[in-house]
């Protein structure tokens, strides 16, 4: 940080109010721009050494005061005190960050941020609506009323009617019992018919003969077959058939 | 409160201004005495606020005096601008549209008979937008255990589907004639419609 | 709708007539669609509706448009005869309305931006409360690393402050010239080292 040799900066008697005031401050760029505008109107004519130089002595201050800095104004001081030493060097193009380009951008940003004070004072110094200006306090409103109108033809409610009856017959149709013959009633039946018999039987011989609906005639062959495989599944019957598609033989297991 | 030292006329107009400000901005129709509070007691307010009511007569917004109290309100004749109607078309559900049909086939019919026909459950809601269609009514009760409100169509029914009266309802043999019908419905099933109750 | 065979002028004092009544019965600013919808569309309504505030302008009364959206209220100057029926406004930190400025000024903006304008961190309350005002509103996101959320301002933003747009923020263009609403300071800085150590 600065030493003695940079002790000509801002009047001693300033101080104590500035210390009074640090809770005050929005951190240390509003500190600067404090500075900056005690020193100058115009932030455009401001030196920013002389800046550097007073916020310096004004840090130094408040740690004489034994004052507790945030953190981000000791880190400002740093900063500064980097430019000021960047700044006094003899020129270096090969600088890094240029020192010049350093302060020029400090210089902006105090610049951009009265900018934005001086912008919200005039904002608020307009007239506000709430305060100044009136909208009327109950207003009956608008409203778009709709009016709903139901686009439905004669068509839609005539096949709507037609739907309900024919739902009606069908439904009736469902519920009658479909001609099959169940499992159950499948094995038990072939059971009976094949008794004892240890003779080789044609499963086509234990199938009814004179079944004239044909979709009961399917169910009872599938039925039969399945039953005819369950039989030989419990030990009770054997199956046997000499090639494929040969007529398959049946007989009671002893 | 406006310059004390400004030439009657501009005086006269400052007046106007707030009057129309105050009235304005209320939360309610203000009587003279509360008026004359907000402005400023000065000058005949009552011949201002008369001035006033009518300049803004032939206006969209109108000052108006009710009961000794004084707003601005809008001009009667422009209320179609403030609440335009505006028609929205919409298709019934297919529920409602066979609720329709049942209702128009069966009339006077009751939900649970609606309900047993269509073999499921009518809602509520189905039966509202019928209403707000305009298409059905109630249309007294059943004499029956329970006493359950009956349903029929309305004129604006007929109108709508462009039927002289419901005997201009086709028939089921027509309906089937029409391919409407995929089955000869059962026997029990009678229409309630045909000549006999012609 | 009024009738079609009326001539020119009658038609647009109708149409300025509605205009008046439809925006003085809305509970809130219209947009010129929303307003186009009420009146029936019909001329140019946007040149109606600055006629009208024209013929307002000296009034009690003004119709004003704020980000596009039209609305009467009370002229500003006349706020004493009407300020004591109506309770205060809420006063800003400063916090607050220095980053109102800057998000007015700078939008859209991103916390980030406004914080190394300001210098300062900016608080989750602070922008809270310019979100409660209904003032600010989140304007997607920057298309750029961590993709931060940008902020904007509001119609209700230009209403309150009584600014027709942003162009009419107070000194806007100047700041433009200067340089000071851009990101990086211009080149053309000149950079007053000053003499301190002369």
């Amino acid at each position: 940080m600065s030493d003695d040799g940079f002790d000509d900066g801002p009047p001693r008697a300033a101080a104590p109010t500035l210390v009074l005031q640090l809770g005050s401050w929005e951190g240390p760029l509003d500190l600067l721009l404090t500075l900056a505008r005690g020193q100058k109107v115009d932030l455009a004519q401001i030196s920013i050494l002389a800046l550097v130089d007073q916020y310096l002595g004004f840090i130094r201050d408040a740690k004489t005061l034994s004052l507790e800095l945030a953190a981000d104004y000791l880190v400002m001081a740093a900063w500064l005190a980097y430019l000021k030493s960047a700044l006094l060097l003899p020129a270096d193009p090969e600088a890094e960050p240029d020192p010049q380009d350093m302060a020029l951008r400090l210089q902006f940003q105090l610049q951009r941020l009265d900018a934005m004070r001086a912008a919200g004072a005039r904002l608020l110094a307009r007239p506000q609506h709430g305060r100044d200006s009136f909208t009327r306090a109950a207003p009956e409103g608008l409203k778009l009323e709709t009016i709903a109108r139901y686009d439905t033809s004669f068509f839609e409610l005539l096949s709507a009617y037609g739907a309900i009856r024919a739902r009606h017959s069908q439904s009736t149709h469902i519920v009658r019992r479909r001609p099959v013959m169940a499992l159950d009633e499948a094995i038990e039946r072939l059971e009976q018919l094949l008794g004892a018999s240890i003779d080789w039987t044609e499963l086509s011989r234990f199938l009814p003969h004179d079944l004239a609906d044909s979709g009961y005639a399917r169910s009872v062959l599938a039925s039969t077959f399945v039953a005819a495989l369950e039989l030989t599944r419990l030990g009770k019957a054997s199956l046997s058939q000499g090639a494929a598609f040969a007529p398959i033989l049946m007989r009671a297991r002893p | 409160m406006t310059a004390p030292d400004l030439p009657d006329e501009l005086q006269t107009a400052e007046t106007l201004r707030a009057l129309e400000a105050i009235i304005f901005a209320a939360a309610a129709p203000l009587t003279l005495t509360e008026i004359a509070r907000h402005v400023g007691e000065r000058g005949d307010l009552l011949l201002l606020l008369r001035d006033l009511a009518t300049s803004y007569a032939p206006r969209g917004i109108n000052l108006v005096e009710r009961g000794g109290r004084w707003h601005f309100q809008t001009a009667a004749d422009l209320a179609h601008h403030l609440r335009p109607a505006r028609e929205s078309i919409r298709k019934l559900s297919r529920a409602a549209v066979e609720t329709l049909a049942v209702m128009a086939y069966h009339e006077p019919v009751t939900r649970p008979e609606i309900e047993e026909i269509r073999g499921v459950a009518v809602s509520g809601g189905t039966i509202d937008v019928l209403m707000e269609a305009g298409w059905i009514r109630p249309a007294g009760r059943r004499e029956s255990p329970g006493r359950p409100l009956q349903y029929a169509t309305t004129p604006a029914f007929l109108a709508h589907f462009n039927l002289a009266s419901r005997r201009d309802l086709p028939g089921l043999a027509d309906l089937k004639a029409a391919g409407l019908l995929d089955r000869e419905p059962p026997r029990e099933l009678s229409l309630p419609l045909g000549d006999a109750e012609a």
